[in-house]
């Protein structure tokens, strides 16, 4: 009893979370195509399994099966831990997210704050890739993302200091129960909005996807990389939009709290509002052209920094004031 | 293909620590210079210092086979100047040759060739927009685009068998009648078209990232234009109210009504605006096309062997692209003694150093797409 | 258990420093410091500093080291592959080295910080560490806090400054 | 120096320029330019007398004068160069004819320009009067062999700039190796 019961338990909780993540995200991936080709009038994959619902499957025996290239002139070591670097952050982060009132790996009482840092170390596992594959592309949209992520961490950051100061805690279920009554992006729209943004930024995600835009840098930072190494930095990719998803559904949407009285279990309300927040993203992928890198930075220091500056004064206005 | 060369190498020597130019190449192979196009760019930071175009990559000597074979036997080879708008390029060969005769072409040919040639320039301006939003990360736009896309080239197939070097015309007229399903097939086309051309706008015209992207970028202004001797949509969206088929009209647009919609600022949204219009104006041609279209025969009285009389012409038409001419030396015999083609896309890539100097290197995959360029033409 | 992870996490960061003196490649050495840095996250963690693991992790390894990174790559790194490894300064370090160690081994001799106590918090009050952090910070080092701020931001603007001047040749 | 000619004039008996109408369209034109810069209009032609057709031959001293005054003069204003190309004439005297096509759009008018020119004379280039010359010069210069004098960045466009011959000129063959001399010069690049 005792250390190694909730050893073997916690390691069965990090098995569920990371299997079901891991297909979750394969699946997603599925989903934005889907999504994608519908918007724009077409089908999108239907040749494997029912209306291609084993494409995602398909694609990992590809990617696994696919021969591991590594450039000559690359520096291998950094080559080859780089997409490990790249993807192990985006799954720690799991470890702290509440799934629901019961299910989640681990407390921390610091949660938000420990997503925040952890997902920061993603930077490396880019600028590493970059500079290891000796490419000019990639180490060019290498830089330009690791600028990218950098500003908008900041950006993200402040943003949900807001959030938190209604909460009045870093826990992660504690944040959630403080929304029983409303959920915070009624109080803070401003911080959601600039939130919201920073996460389209941090995840690369057009129209921030300057360091991976196709008619200008190849493929950015993964240009060089093939097989299971570049599934990695897709894998990853995807990961961290359901990480940003599931942080704005806690931080703004009450989390795994429902609606009303519509009986339904925490976790269905959670997946729920994680999958409109994610079809959120998908779908301003299929609407929006892509920023030019100063009209970025621009966007980034002008406007939402006062932005999110301002809010964070106003809530603590609001609450010295009345609360 | 991005080359940075030693710029980025910090001097410990130097007290200031000085910044290199930097060269970057673009292409022949990059995705976003519409075929083999090579650019060279010498950037300060981010800034374009110059820029120079390194072009030829799909030089076929068109103009010295033009020299050897008859002019029928040529119009084929248009086909493969502008591929993209391929019925204008025909166009212009058989209207150039007919005034080197001096043929009186039946009125059906001329209605028919106008509607083709407008068909022509929406698959072009489709492919255009399509390809130039895609550049600037609107993917939706693209696929929107060529379902449209699709419709037009199908009803090339319907009419002259082809989509692509579709071969549209003969000296003297066409080769047969078209087929009604074509005309019904165009009207349908017509009447839709219009309500997608929206869809796009909604995408697009008020989008703020792309107003960001595209206003005051790539800016020349009217007389800058001319000077350059810029043609088509690009001088248009500078201000200039100048179209061949208003301006000196060949084929049925004497008889046709339709506005010439110019640009103010001459910037890249300003070029956007005028090709958006031009397509809406292209459906209204067609409608009048179809509705007026007259009965009769489809060719002249062509001999059999066609030996114009000695003596030269130059005949110009307004291609999607701009201005594609055709300036024909004619010594009397079956074959031409000179063939020049005259190349919107060469002579309008001409003015990109002008447009990219100053602009900042994102913006270059912007004024390229926004002067419109097919290199089979461009590189002949 | 947790004896057991300090001592994992003490050999990472002598081990990753130690590698970290000696590599030739410096973006090699960077991500090793890197390292360095994580494991001493973990020892916060084992301390029951949550918070400062974080701000470690957040500032030295995701913020500060990736600018690191960021100016090593845009240099010349084959020339300083290149460059001799060993100074002849090596004999002076060590014996600074030592000097250092033993100056540690002194002070932590006599029974810790002095003063640890007096700040009202010790290590290992871990429900709300954050709060009493913010608490000590806001009220009792006010003042040092400010000039802490103060000094980034002079040393931002000299920055930009630097970075802003015409270049003249 | 202007009458160098290279030995690869013996082809095809040399066609000679077609023989124009001589009915006058452009004789307003021609009036203009000769009141300034008299002599300087050659020959004045017309392929059947229309009006588009219309064509002066203008002499190589006064072709950049008489450029600038075709665009800058009120009655005029030929403000865009539409064209510009050459034609080669084998066996002639003056064998390569420089052609400019001019479009007014004050007064929707076109009007063509020549200058004849001997085998490896320079033409002067008229990149000043209408800046759209530059690739259309350099292309005449690739394809014909014809350089201009005055042009800022005379290199060969279309061909690779060791190709060492003009596929346009009528002694170019169809197949075979011809003239294609394959030479390695030091290959002339950007920022040369």
């Amino acid at each position: 009893m005792g250390i190694a019961v909730e050893a073997v338990i916690a390691l069965v909780k990090i098995a569920v979370v990371l299997g079901v993540v891991s297909l979750v995200v394969a699946y997603l991936t599925y989903l934005e195509r889907k999504i994608i080709a519908h918007i724009q009038q077409r089908l999108g994959p239907m040749r494997v399994g029912w209306h291609g619902l084993l494409q995602p499957i398909a694609d990992g025996a590809k990617l696994f099966l696919k021969e591991d290239i590594i450039p000559d002139k690359a520096d291998k070591v950094v080559f080859v831990i780089a997409p490990i670097m790249v993807l192990v952050p985006a799954f720690v982060v799991y470890s702290v997210l509440p799934f629901s009132s019961t299910f989640y790996i681990t407390q921390v009482n610091i949660g938000i704050f420990f997503i925040l840092a952890v997902s920061s170390l993603g930077v490396f596992g880019i600028v590493m890739a970059g500079w290891a594959s000796n490419s000019k592309y990639s180490l060019l949209g290498a830089l330009r993302s690791a600028a990218q992520m950098l500003s908008y961490e900041i950006f993200l950051g402040f943003s949900i200091i807001g959030p938190l100061m209604l909460a009045g805690s870093l826990n992660m279920q504690k944040i959630v129960e403080a929304q029983s009554d409303v959920w915070f992006v009624f109080y803070q729209p401003l911080a959601f909005v600039v939130f919201f943004i920073a996460a389209l930024a941090e995840t690369n995600r057009v129209p921030f996807d300057l360091p991976e835009a196709e008619t200008e840098l190849v493929a950015g930072f993964h240009t060089e990389y093939s097989g299971m190494k570049f599934a990695f930095f897709f894998l990853a990719e995807y990961a961290s939009i359901m990480v940003v998803s599931t942080v704005a559904v806690t931080l703004f949407f009450g989390g795994w709290q429902g609606i009303g009285w519509i009986p339904l279990p925490g976790f269905v309300w959670y997946v729920l509002k994680l999958g409109a927040m994610i079809f959120v993203f998908i779908w301003i992928r299929a609407t929006l052209p892509r920023y030019r890198y100063d009209q970025l930075m621009r966007l980034g220091w002008k406007f939402m920094f006062p932005l999110v500056m301002a809010n964070i004064f106003l809530t603590g206005l609001v609450k010295f004031l009345f609360l | 293909m991005f080359e940075v060369e030693s710029s980025t190498r910090v001097e410990r020597s130097s007290v200031v620590p000085g910044t290199e130019e930097l060269i970057i190449n673009m292409g022949p192979q990059h995705p976003s210079t519409h075929g083999v196009l090579r650019v060279i760019l010498r950037l300060d930071g981010e800034t374009v210092k110059d820029c120079d175009c390194d072009i030829g990559f799909l030089h076929r000597g068109t103009e010295k086979i033009g020299e050897n074979i008859t002019y029928t036997m040529f119009i084929p080879y248009t086909d493969r100047l502008d591929y993209i708008a391929a019925p204008s390029s025909n166009l212009a060969w058989v209207t150039a040759v007919e005034k080197l005769f001096g043929w009186e072409i039946p009125m059906r040919a001329h209605y028919i060739r106008t509607l083709v040639a407008e068909f022509s320039r929406i698959s072009s301006h489709l492919l255009w927009l399509a390809t130039h939003a895609l550049d600037i990360g609107a993917m939706t736009v693209f696929l929107w685009c060529f379902r449209e896309r699709e419709m037009v080239l199908d009803l090339f197939e319907h009419a002259f068998g082809a989509r692509l070097t579709v071969n549209a015309f003969r000296l003297g007229g066409l080769f047969q009648d078209v087929p009604q399903k074509f005309l019904d097939l165009s009207q349908e086309f017509a009447d839709l078209f219009p309500g997608r051309i929206g869809d796009y706008e909604t995408l697009l015209t008020d989008n703020r990232i792309w107003l960001q992207r595209t206003r005051g970028v790539g800016v020349i202004s009217a007389d800058d234009a001319i000077d350059l001797s810029l043609t088509g949509p690009i001088l248009r969206g500078s201000g200039v109210r100048w179209d061949i088929r208003r301006a000196q009209p060949y084929a049925a647009y004497p008889y046709l009504d339709f506005v010439v919609p110019v640009g103010e600022n001459g910037d890249v949204y300003d070029r956007y605006l005028v090709r958006i219009e031009e397509m809406r104006q292209s459906t209204r041609i067609i409608q009048q096309c179809l509705a007026q279209l007259p009965k009769g025969p489809v060719s002249c009285k062509v001999p059999r062997t066609i030996k114009p009389p000695a003596g030269e012409v130059y005949h110009s038409i307004e291609n999607p692209k701009g201005e594609f001419g055709f300036y024909i030396v004619s010594d009397g015999s079956e074959t031409p003694y000179r063939v020049r083609i005259r190349p919107p896309s060469f002579v309008n890539l001409g003015g990109l150093k002008k447009l990219a100097l100053g602009g900042l290197v994102a913006d270059v995959v912007a004024i390229i797409g926004s002067i419109d360029i097919v290199l089979g033409e461009c590189d002949r | 258990m947790e004896l057991a992870f300090f001592y994992l996490f003490a050999a990472g960061i002598v081990g990753a420093s130690l590698l970290m003196v000696t590599r030739a490649n410096v973006i090699h050495a960077a991500l090793l410091l890197v390292l360095a840095f994580l494991f001493m996250a973990g020892l916060f963690v084992l301390a029951g500093a949550e918070f400062l693991a974080g701000v470690q992790i957040l500032i030295y390894a995701g913020g500060i080291m990736v600018l690191y990174l960021f100016s090593i790559m845009l240099m010349n790194v084959g020339v300083a592959v290149r460059l001799r490894q060993w100074h002849r300064q090596s004999v002076l370090a060590l014996a600074a080295a030592v000097l250092l160690g033993a100056e540690v081994w002194a002070v932590l001799g006599r029974g810790g910080y002095p003063g640890a106590k007096a700040w009202g918090w010790g290590l290992g009050q871990t429900p709300g560490n954050v709060e009493a952090l913010g608490e000590v910070l806001y009220t009792k080092f006010l003042f040092p806090f400010e000039v802490a701020s103060i000094l980034l931001l002079a040393a931002m603007i000299g920055a930009i400054v630097l970075a802003k001047r015409e270049i003249t040749r | 120096m202007p009458d160098e000619a290279q030995p690869d004039g013996k082809e095809e008996g040399g066609a000679s320029a077609p023989a124009g109408a001589k009915a006058p369209p452009a004789q307003d034109l021609r009036e203009l330019v000769e009141r300034e810069y008299a002599g300087a209009v050659l020959e004045q032609t017309a392929y059947k007398d229309l009006a588009s057709e219309a064509t002066l031959v203008v002499r190589m001293d006064a072709l950049v004068q008489a450029g600038a005054l075709l665009r800058d003069h009120p009655s005029a204003r030929f403000r865009l160069l539409s064209d510009l190309t050459a034609v080669h004439y084998p066996g002639d005297e003056r064998p390569f004819h420089v052609v400019y096509h001019l479009y007014s759009f004050d007064h929707n008018r076109r009007l063509r320009l020549k200058v004849k020119a001997r085998d490896g004379e320079q033409v002067p280039s008229v990149v000043p009067v209408w800046g759209g010359a530059n690739w259309m010069e350099r292309e005449v210069y690739d394809l014909f062999g014809v350089s201009f004098k005055g042009h800022p960045d005379l290199r060969r466009i279309l061909l690779p700039e060791d190709w060492g011959s003009h596929p346009l000129r009528k002694d170019y063959p169809l197949e075979g190796r011809g003239e294609r001399v394959y030479t390695k010069p030091r290959r002339k690049e950007f920022g040369d």
